[in-house]
């Protein structure tokens, strides 16, 4: 397959498949650093943290949270929203571009899957904590019972439970069955064990054999089609929790497409945020090159580009429609109470991403990692403002009000975070972060040492 | 694979022929029904967007893929390059309805307009409305031309500096494109239905517009081939041509449903109002819509086999462009028209043949100015050496 | 049941194995099995392995996903116990749409990842047989298995031939055998 | 275990047979308070359920009769009524106790009243609670030792006979309304010559009395006639929320405001006051001026009127260029107008009488010959007898529920009187401050314990019977009092055979008196249309008005104590229902403060909840609309302990700032000193936006806009119901199709629906801390928005609106529950699944009403978790829960509640109806909150029967729904408001409407 020689290699340092195998098996063996001890530990007391906070939440009501008569979901669901949102970058990396036949996406698809399952269980936590009865969250699953009593299909919640569940099963198996030609290989490189014993259970006994090889890319290929409109679906679908009602500031036809870009957006500046520091410490600078954080930064400026112009649709269409009450929340937004979360929505989703249309920006590691961390917490703050500051201030005004989080739902976000940085921590110690056989597939097209070979054989 | 498109005397008679077809049967469309001033000039809109928005879905697909640094398009890229330079040509079918205005949009009537109309004065009233379509045709007209004389420069020269211009005026042009696609339509066809509004509406129009022209450059392409031009297009292309259709033909379901959904389920009357008037004077033709747009390319194209066939591809797009033209006609026709005077007869058959086969003589046109592939490409070597995984 | 015969070449580069795989399929020998680290473009072509029947497998399970949860769902609404929500007819189709596409792409995907499983025969704790565990790092494997075709010294000769590396001969001792 | 509760049958067979034979309960009762409140259920709780049971399977109640129901003998299960009395000291209302399985769980207005028609108020609601009040006096006790009855009452009778001759003994009590116990004081009297009764009136309506007896020679309170009036002028007045009798003002107010296709006339109100009260809030047109003004304006208004009626005036106070039209307005309506006023000033009041007098209201809205018996006080009598005891004269003071501790105009120097005071009694049925000062507490039982009768207005009496035996070793005070005189008789047998003598005029023991008793005590009302005729005599207003114009105006702030709606005169102070109950017009709740203007706020630059100290009292700072720049608004009846889990002194007591050294206590005052404090409170409030915000909520309009188009101000409704589209068409509701009414132009705001619906329907009670994070649980809430024009705050009105559940045939609610715990039921009612509901609030999101309401903690004791129980306010205690209505599932944590309908009252009505083989009668159902409106402005029934009331209202040109441009259908609609003014704030209502 001919590359052109104006792109540029997506694996430096002139690889062979052998370093390839090397250098990302590497992290693996021998003993964990000392950092990744402390990120660990910190992880786990965070976790633990969490854990308390959803004791508190369970045992003493939902009241421990800053909710109330009006404003019935706050942080719960903005952080429900933004980690699956996080959670759409792995699979978008993984089908969309794979549809797309975007080579670049071979280095990053492992960790970036990964974290979309850790920051799916992350996400998933929420809309169970925020239930008032935890212990009956049985009863959205259609199930039997002596009731005879069913689910309601037309709730967008339960459209969610099956939206949830069934992106969490289908990124895992994507995800695993991507896994096991690299748990093959480090099957390989160890010696007898018990290690290896459990590295061969893993690797589901793979072999190589190209018979193998043609059903897997087969596999891969169709559940790259179905995961594409599977990753829309979600946030869609997340998205009509909200669109469905009636609530100005919540009911806007754009909201399906708008989130699904917002979560890319969002997905993508998470997985920077990780990658751009996990290249560093696991010395994978040569597979995830600055060309990687390029191609990512221009998916970053698209989409954040269609967020912003989603916000601008929404604003004039509140307008537009001269309703009082769609042109009211508008207001609201930029000039009520919450204005604040509202310009750091805006000042970090679209402002600080237009940056990226400069070249030197763009391949700028360091102002892509603070950038990444501005759209992050610009996309937490968009959920913010879309679900507390619509609601606060709805139809009657005799019912608004206003919110603030207590320390328990701070503290479940925390525990958040220590879930997905302890599966994380856990990941990058057990499994390699970069697809090693997909690497080396697209080697020889987009290795430096070819690229350079094809281009002088051109002249 | 350098062969240069002549535009041949026989085929200017075949199209000829079909104009002839199309005021024959405009004419005997007008004597046959009763046609009122309010269907003449929705046709009118209808076709001038047609005819525009298949200009302007070409134009963005050379830029995006320009900027997105695609390889495969570069076979294909001057087709919908001829395309897209047809934004004038779109312009002059458009801009007529400026005089039907009256017609076609309740909200110039600014003489008995109730509350909410007049609150949206300031955006919808007549000059700004005139100025705004300038200010888009102009826009997308210049923009495009410019990448196009790029496009055609690179023919001659070899620099890979006229290849970054090609993406900066692509850049620029989809930046425009993206804010102009969307207030276009709320302009030209949402604002028909005056108290309705969606914020969904921009999306929604430019993935129709968008679909209908990945299917009319397959027209043109498998025209083409017929011909005997185009023989370097292969099997891949085609399957990347058919992902296309069938890919966006999914998408545009998807925004389809979003928008229906969403109003559906909340059947608030403010906005239910736009989809009553359709369910209950279009209902054939609303769902008719739904299945040409999005069943009939979802099934002929699910499998690999149908993608990489042309004639398969060939008519599947143009179910689809028929598909794209009646979603066209129901966004326009039950605002403007209404049920009870507006139907699918010979003038609308005719008129639309007229559009269509003037834009196609020009697109015609267009290609016989250049070579049919890109010269000096930097990824024309790479669009003929890939492969679609199985 | 008597051990299979296997005799095994390496080759270092994808090109040159396609290179000997052409190479020895001219000399009418039967390649049981070729073991690479990555898939290598063409492989299956030069092979001549059927394209996958997968996708097909994908659609109908697919399908009846949809078909499955359209129909419980309007069971539900209908039969089972009718509900009045909110106003909202019974048979609500367009509420119906998000279940069923779920259900379709869960039932599609399952099913894709069990069918490949299966037809490949691996899978947690499959037994399988690995002849040089190279072929997961860097080394591109061409395994010929002996029978009335072939015997194994004409076999590592042909091998040899085509410039295959380290040719070995492996006898995989089944432990069930 | 023991029988602790009796039938009423046993009641009658003695005390001391019931004191002898049950000395254990005695004891249980105190173990049980002891005792933890596991074994308190154990002991309490079981034995009262049981107990209960058993009481009722007997033959319970022979002289107390059932009103709506006689079965053969009462069921378990099913409720019975009995007709009683409330009485708290204001007013008294006719009211039914709802008793279901031996316990009063719902008191309902007598409708059969013909003052009342079935109205109560938010207080009569509420009084239910004080019956299971752990707090109250459970025994007799002597200096803190508890002792007898027998002891008890042998003690003091020994002790007034002791007593030297020349030393008074004084009964101190609130107004006496029952004439059966008046006529034994007076017996009291005969046998202690040196008797003294005493009244001592919370809030003191001797100005006006002073006055009548000016006028026709007795100083009696007249009887109003606000339903007789067409224009009706009030300086102060608070008649629909505290004044005199609001309850049955209220009634009277909504039928003269009543606006229909038959009668298209409303009275007109115009309203003179310092600052917003309730009843200022309902005003046609409402004047700010000053407290210490309003004797010059009521003398102005006087001169405009004798000089346009052309009669001589009298000396000018300056005002009466304002007073024109006002004046004008009167003079239309003549004998059809009533001004009245709330000051406790005679002069003031003489002037009100002499204006009514020129008015020609007398026989027409003010009756002087059917006078009303409530506030007897005299102010200087109270005085006179503070004086006696201060130099001695007096040898005892009994009190009898009227806590002078609190409510003495000088209580300090009351407390130090008493001291020196031989013998002291406290009778009481609520915990008292005046207990800790007295020798002897008897405990007296709560009136849904007692036998009494009440005569309120000549000839509208009313009999209270009990419903429940004492809870605790208490009797009623006509018991007590019949100890005291050494009679044998019991309390029902006294009251009996007064009745016979006194009112039924019967011979004692006929058949005749028999079937009359029986139907009066069934009935609980009994009225006579026999009057006094009273001559009113003509005034010379000149000294009176040269003493008014002769004052100084008040050249700065001044404070002004109003009884506020909820805790009123702070008697039910320690009723969490009461002190959750958000005022109506500020929408505060659980403390008292100082209400400003917003002007005022600005020039001093206090922010809302900064605290300030006037004259020694600091209380956190309320930013009230409608205030009078210089006015400083604070509610009394604060500042006493309420007791609980956590028990706690809520406000701050005003009377302190009101003593000043007049005769006559005037609720109003200078400020001497206000000094900001540095610290601030938050005040616990139900709404914080008080704005429309140009929406269409509350639709109004003038009456003679009204009378040319009755769809005005509603034009809207038409409009959207035009463009009514829908996807989907709508359900059948084959059988009926429930809708509720509400007429916006009679509700007051009263509140009473509001404690209404959360008795009937456990709604429970959050706390101070929980209202202040938003978490209140209310049902049924009264929205209170101000319009006003741009730029003219003179403009200022309040509209009101009571929303509950809409029960929106297109719920947005229903759509998303993901477990289906919310739906619609086949009449149209929006209905919970609690044990579905696993809460995940997304039906509250979605409602744009936003009347769902989320269990945030286990406030009820419902939750499987141990130790997460939240009750801030005791309502979880075992007795309390003896309140809660069985019909109606108490919800655990984590669930959704709202308004049901009072589904339980539609099924029983419906089964009794099939039970029947009848049809369903339109007006047979009524929810809790309909049942309770004493303004009759809340409509339920079948919009699916053609000829119900509601089916009418969906025709009137007034109908229209909340929100009804979303479609959601609500079956709850309302009528516009109808103000009878000139001008309108309409205008600045933005109406959305579609071509």
């Amino acid at each position: 397959m001919y590359v052109s020689p104006i792109r540029e290699p997506l694996v430096t340092g002139a690889k062979s498949y052998k370093q390839v195998t090397d250098d990302i098996t590497k992290p693996m063996e021998g003993k964990p650093g000392k950092l990744w001890y402390a990120g660990l530990a910190t992880a786990l007391l965070a976790l633990a943290f969490g854990g308390y906070a959803i004791f508190v939440t369970v045992w003493d009501g939902i009241g421990s949270w800053g909710l109330n008569r009006t404003i019935g979901w706050g942080w719960g669901i903005t952080n429900f929203v933004w980690w699956v949102g996080i959670g759409h970058a792995g699979t978008f990396i993984s089908a969309i571009l794979l549809l797309f036949r975007q080579k670049w996406r071979t280095s990053i698809n492992r960790s970036a899957e990964a974290m979309t399952i850790f920051a799916v269980m992350c996400a998933g936590l929420f809309p169970l904590l925020h239930m008032g009865r935890l212990p009956l969250g049985f009863f959205v699953f259609p199930y039997p019972n002596t009731r005879d009593l069913w689910v309601n299909f037309n709730s967008p919640l339960l459209w969610d439970v099956f939206a949830i569940s069934t992106y969490f099963t289908v990124s895992l198996l994507f995800w695993y069955m991507g896994l096991i030609p690299d748990i093959g290989s480090i099957r390989d490189r160890l010696k007898d064990g018990i290690k290896k014993k459990i590295y061969a259970a893993l690797s589901f006994g793979w072999t190589g054999s190209a018979r193998h090889w043609a059903r897997h890319e087969s596999m891969s290929l169709i559940l790259a089609g179905l995961a594409a409109p599977l990753v829309l679906s979600v946030h869609s679908i997340v998205s009509m929790d909200f669109a469905t009602s009636v609530i100005p500031g919540w009911h806007t036809t754009i909201f399906p497409p708008y989130f699904v870009a917002g979560a890319v957006f969002s997905g993508f500046a998470m997985v920077l945020t990780l990658m751009i520091i996990t290249r560093k410490a696991l010395h994978l600078e040569n597979y995830i090159t600055v060309g990687h954080v390029e191609s990512m930064n221009k998916v970053i400026i698209a989409t954040g580009s269609i967020v912003g112009i989603a916000y601008l649709t929404e604003l004039f269409m509140a307008w537009y429609s001269g309703v009082v009450y769609e042109r009211y929340a508008f207001v609201n937004r930029a000039f009520g109470p919450y204005w604040w979360a509202y310009w750091i929505m805006m000042t970090c989703n679209v402002i600080t991403p237009q940056l990226f249309w400069f070249k030197k920006i763009r391949r700028s590691l360091v102002a892509t990692f603070i950038i990444s961390i501005f759209v992050n917490i610009g996309m937490w703050f968009e959920r913010f403002v879309i679900i507390v500051t619509s609601l606060h201030r709805d139809f009657l005004p005799s019912s608004w009000s206003m919110y603030s989080p207590t320390w328990v739902e701070v503290g479940v976000y925390i525990g958040t975070f220590g879930l997905f940085f302890t599966m994380f921590f856990l990941f990058i110690r057990f499994f390699p972060v970069v697809a090693i056989a997909e690497v080396k597939s697209v080697l020889k097209s987009s290795g430096e040492k070819f690229i350079k070979k094809g281009a002088q054989h051109e002249k | 694979m350098d062969k240069q498109f002549v535009f041949s005397k026989k085929m200017m008679m075949v199209i000829l022929l079909f104009i002839i077809v199309g005021v024959l049967l405009t004419i005997t469309g007008l004597f046959v029904s009763h046609v009122e001033a309010n269907r003449l000039w929705a046709n009118i809109l209808l076709n001038g967007f047609l005819i525009v928005g298949l200009s302007l879905g070409a134009a963005f697909f050379v830029a995006v893929h320009i900027i997105a640094e695609s390889g495969w398009q570069t076979s294909i890229q001057r087709i919908p390059e001829a395309m897209g330079s047809k934004i004038w040509l779109g312009a002059i079918m458009i801009i007529p309805i400026l005089f039907g205005a009256h017609h076609l949009y309740h909200w110039s009537h600014t003489e008995h307009l109730d509350h909410v109309l007049q609150l949206k004065q300031p955006y919808l009233n007549l000059s700004f409305f005139a100025a705004r379509m300038l200010i888009y045709l102009g826009g997308w007209t210049f923009l495009f031309y410019k990448i196009r004389q790029v496009s055609l420069m690179s023919d001659q020269n070899p620099d890979i500096a006229l290849f970054n211009r090609l993406r900066l005026f692509s850049g620029i042009f989809i930046v425009f494109f993206a804010i102009t696609s969307s207030t276009s339509a709320w302009d030209w066809l949402m604002s028909i239905d005056a108290h309705w509004f969606s914020t969904l509406y921009g999306w929604y129009t430019f993935i129709g517009m968008f679909v209908n022209a990945i299917a009319v450059i397959i027209i043109f392409l498998v025209i083409l081939q017929k011909l005997g031009y185009m023989s370097h297009v292969n099997d891949e292309h085609l399957h990347d041509l058919g992902k296309y259709l069938f890919g966006f033909s999914i998408f545009w379901a998807y925004l389809w449903i979003s928008q229906y959904l969403l109003i559906w389920y909340s059947n608030i009357p403010e906005e239910t109002a736009y989809y009553v008037d359709r369910v209950q004077g279009f209902e054939t033709l609303f769902y008719v819509n739904v299945v040409v747009c999005f069943v009939a390319p979802f099934f002929a194209l699910m499998s690999r086999g149908t993608k990489r066939k042309a004639n398969w591809l060939f008519y599947t797009a143009i179910v689809v462009f028929i598909g794209h033209w009646v979603d066209l006609y129901l966004a326009i026709m039950p605002g403007a028209v209404g049920d009870e005077l507006s139907a699918i007869g010979l003038f609308e058959i005719g008129l639309s043949l007229i559009y269509v086969t003037v834009f196609a003589f020009f697109v015609f046109k267009a290609l016989a100015k250049a070579n049919l592939v890109p010269q000096n490409h930097p990824f024309f070597k790479e669009s003929f050496d890939y492969e679609n995984i199985k | 049941m008597k051990n299979n015969k296997f005799i095994t070449g390496m080759f270092f580069d994808d090109k040159d194995l396609i290179e000997a795989i052409e190479k020895i399929q001219e000399k009418g020998v039967f390649i049981f099995d070729v073991r690479t680290p990555f898939p290598v473009h063409g492989l299956d072509d030069i092979l001549k392995y059927k394209r996958s029947r997968l996708p097909r497998l994908g659609f109908v399970a697919g399908v009846l996903g949809a078909i499955c949860a359209f129909l419980f769902q309007a069971w539900v609404f209908t039969e089972a116990w009718p509900i009045n929500f909110g106003g909202k007819p019974l048979l609500s189709v367009p509420s119906f749409i998000p279940v069923t596409f779920e259900m379709a792409v869960l039932f599609a995907a399952i099913s894709l990842v069990f069918g490949f499983l299966i037809k490949s025969g691996i899978g947690p704790g499959a037994e399988t047989i690995i002849f040089d565990e190279r072929t997961t790092d860097d080394a591109f494997l061409v395994v010929i298995k002996e029978d009335e075709n072939i015997e194994v010294k004409r076999a590592e000769e042909v091998l040899r031939e085509v410039g295959a590396e380290d040719i070995k001969l492996v006898i995989p001792m089944l432990k069930k055998s | 275990m023991k029988k602790y509760w009796k039938s009423i049958e046993e009641y009658e067979t003695g005390i001391k047979q019931i004191n002898d034979a049950h000395i254990p309960d005695k004891i249980q009762a105190k173990e049980a308070l002891k005792a933890s409140r596991r074994d308190f259920l154990k002991y309490f709780g079981f034995s009262v359920a049981s107990a209960a049971v058993l009481a009722s399977c007997e033959r319970p109640v022979k002289k107390a009769i059932p009103l709506l129901i006689q079965p053969e003998e009462v069921r378990p299960g099913i409720a019975s009524y009995y007709a009683s009395t409330f009485y708290n000291g204001c007013e008294a209302v006719p009211i039914l106790v709802k008793v279901r399985d031996g316990r009063p769980i719902k008191i309902e207005g007598n409708d059969l009243s013909r003052l009342t028609k079935g109205g109560t108020s938010a207080q009569v609601q509420a009084s239910l609670l004080n019956l299971y009040d752990e707090s109250r006096p459970k025994e007799p006790v002597y200096q803190g030792q508890e002792l007898s009855w027998e002891q008890a009452n042998s003690d003091i009778i020994q002790k007034l006979s002791k007593l030297d001759d020349d030393k008074q003994i004084v009964f101190l009590t609130p107004t006496i309304v029952s004439p059966s116990f008046q006529s034994l004081l007076d017996n009291f009297k005969q046998k202690y010559p040196n008797f003294k009764q005493v009244t001592l009136d919370s809030y003191s309506y001797s100005g006006i009395r002073e006055a009548y007896g000016k006028v026709v020679g007795k100083s009696i309170i007249p009887f109003y006639r606000f339903d007789k009036a067409e224009v009706i002028v009030s300086f102060g007045a608070d008649f629909l929320g505290t004044w005199l009798m609001p309850t049955i003002f209220t009634h009277q107010y909504a039928k003269a405001r009543k606006i229909s296709n038959e009668t298209k006339k409303i009275a007109k109100h115009i309203h003179f006051e310092s600052y917003m009260s309730l009843t200022g809030s309902n005003a046609d047109e409402r004047y700010i001026i000053k407290p210490s003004e309003e004797a010059k304006y009521l003398l102005s208004l006087y001169n405009e009127l004798a000089q346009q009626f052309g009669h001589p005036i009298t000396v000018k106070s300056g005002f009466e260029s304002e007073l024109k039209t006002v004046a004008h307005n009167l003079v239309k309506a003549k004998n059809k107008a009533l001004v009245v006023s709330g000051s406790n000033n005679v002069d003031v009041q003489l002037v009100v009488a002499s204006i009514n007098q020129l008015l020609g209201a007398y026989g027409n809205t003010v009756m002087v010959d059917k006078e009303t018996l409530l506030y007897k006080g005299k102010d200087a009598l109270v005085h006179k007898f503070l004086d006696d005891c201060i130099e001695g004269k007096v040898g005892a003071v009994i009190s009898i529920e009227s806590n002078p501790a609190y409510h003495f105009p000088s209580s300090e120097k009351f407390i130090k009187a008493i001291n020196d005071v031989e013998l002291t009694v406290n009778v009481s049925s609520q915990k008292e401050e005046t207990s800790q000062f007295f020798q002897y507490v008897l405990p007296s039982s709560h009136f849904l314990e007692s036998w009494s009768d009440a005569e309120f207005i000549a000839g509208e009496y009313s009999l209270a019977q009990p419903v429940i035996r004492a809870i605790y070793n208490t009797r009623d005070k006509h018991q007590i009092v019949l100890d005291w005189l050494g009679e044998r008789s019991k309390s029902y047998d006294f009251i009996k055979s007064f009745w016979n003598k006194h009112i039924l005029n019967k011979t004692a023991e006929t058949n005749a008196f028999r079937s009359a008793w029986k139907q009066t005590l069934s009935d609980g009302v009994f009225h006579s249309d026999q009057s006094t005729k009273r001559k009113v005599s003509k005034l010379n207003l000149d000294e009176v008005s040269s003493r008014i114009v002769k004052q100084e105006p008040v050249d700065g702030l001044e404070v002004v104590a109003y009884q506020s709606i909820s805790v009123g005169d702070g008697k039910m102070c320690n009723n969490p229902w009461l002190q959750e109950l958000p005022d109506p017009v500020s929408r505060i709740c659980w403390d008292n403060y100082y209400a400003i203007s917003p002007s005022l706020a600005k020039e001093k630059k206090w922010k809302q909840g900064d605290i300030i100290n006037i004259d020694g009292i600091e209380l956190p700072v309320f930013i009230q609309p409608g205030n009078h720049h210089q006015v400083i608004s604070v509610a009394l009846g604060y500042g006493r302990m309420m007791d609980g889990p956590n028990p706690e002194i809520i406000g701050k007591n005003i009377q302190p700032l009101l003593e000043r050294d007049l005769v006559s206590i005037q609720y109003f005052t200078d400020v001497k000193e206000v000094k900001s404090v540095a610290a601030t409170y938050e005040l616990a409030t139900t709404q914080t936006h008080h704005s429309m915000e140009g929406r269409a909520l509350v639709r109004e309009t003038t009456l003679s806009e009204y009378l040319k188009n009755p769809a005005s101000g509603n034009e809207m409704h038409a409009e959207i119901e035009k463009l009514h589209t829908t996807l989907y068409k709508e359900h059948d509701y084959k059988g009926h199709h429930w809708a509720m009414f509400i007429d916006l132009n009679s509700c007051t705001g009263c509140n009473a629906c509001v404690v209404a619906c959360s008795v009937e329907n456990n709604v429970p009670v959050v706390g101070r801390d929980e209202v202040r994070r938003s978490h209140e649980m209310h049902w049924l809430r009264i929205d209170r928005y101000y319009t006003q024009l741009p730029d003219d705050p003179s403009s200022l009105r309040v509209v009101r609106q009571p929303v509950m559940c809409q029960h929106c045939d297109n719920a947005p609610c229903e759509n998303v529950c993901p477990v289906a715990a919310t739906n619609h039921s086949s009449e149209g009612i929006n209905q919970m699944a609690y044990n579905r509901c696993i809460g995940t609030r997304y039906c509250n999101n979605n409602c744009p009403y936003k009347v769902r309401r989320f269990n945030w903690y286990d406030y009820t004791g419902a939750d499987a978790i141990p130790f997460n129980r939240v009750d801030a306010t005791g309502m979880t205690s075992d007795l309390k829960r003896l309140v809660l209505n069985p019909d109606v599932t108490v919800r655990a944590k984590g669930v959704i509640e709202k308004c049901s309908f009072c589904i339980q009252r539609i099924q029983e009505k419906k089964l009794e109806a099939k039970k029947d083989g009848k049809p369903l009668v339109d007006g047979t159902i009524l929810t809790a909150c309909q049942q309770g409106c004493p303004a009759k402005a809340i409509t339920f029934g079948d919009m699916n029967d053609e000829n119900s009331e509601v089916s009418k209202m969906m025709k009137d040109p007034r109908r229209y729904h909340l929100l009804e441009e979303l479609h959601t259908l609500p079956s709850v609609g309302y009528l516009t408001k109808v103000r009878n003014t000139e001008q309108s704030n309409n205008k600045n209502t933005q109406h959305k409407t579609h071509s």
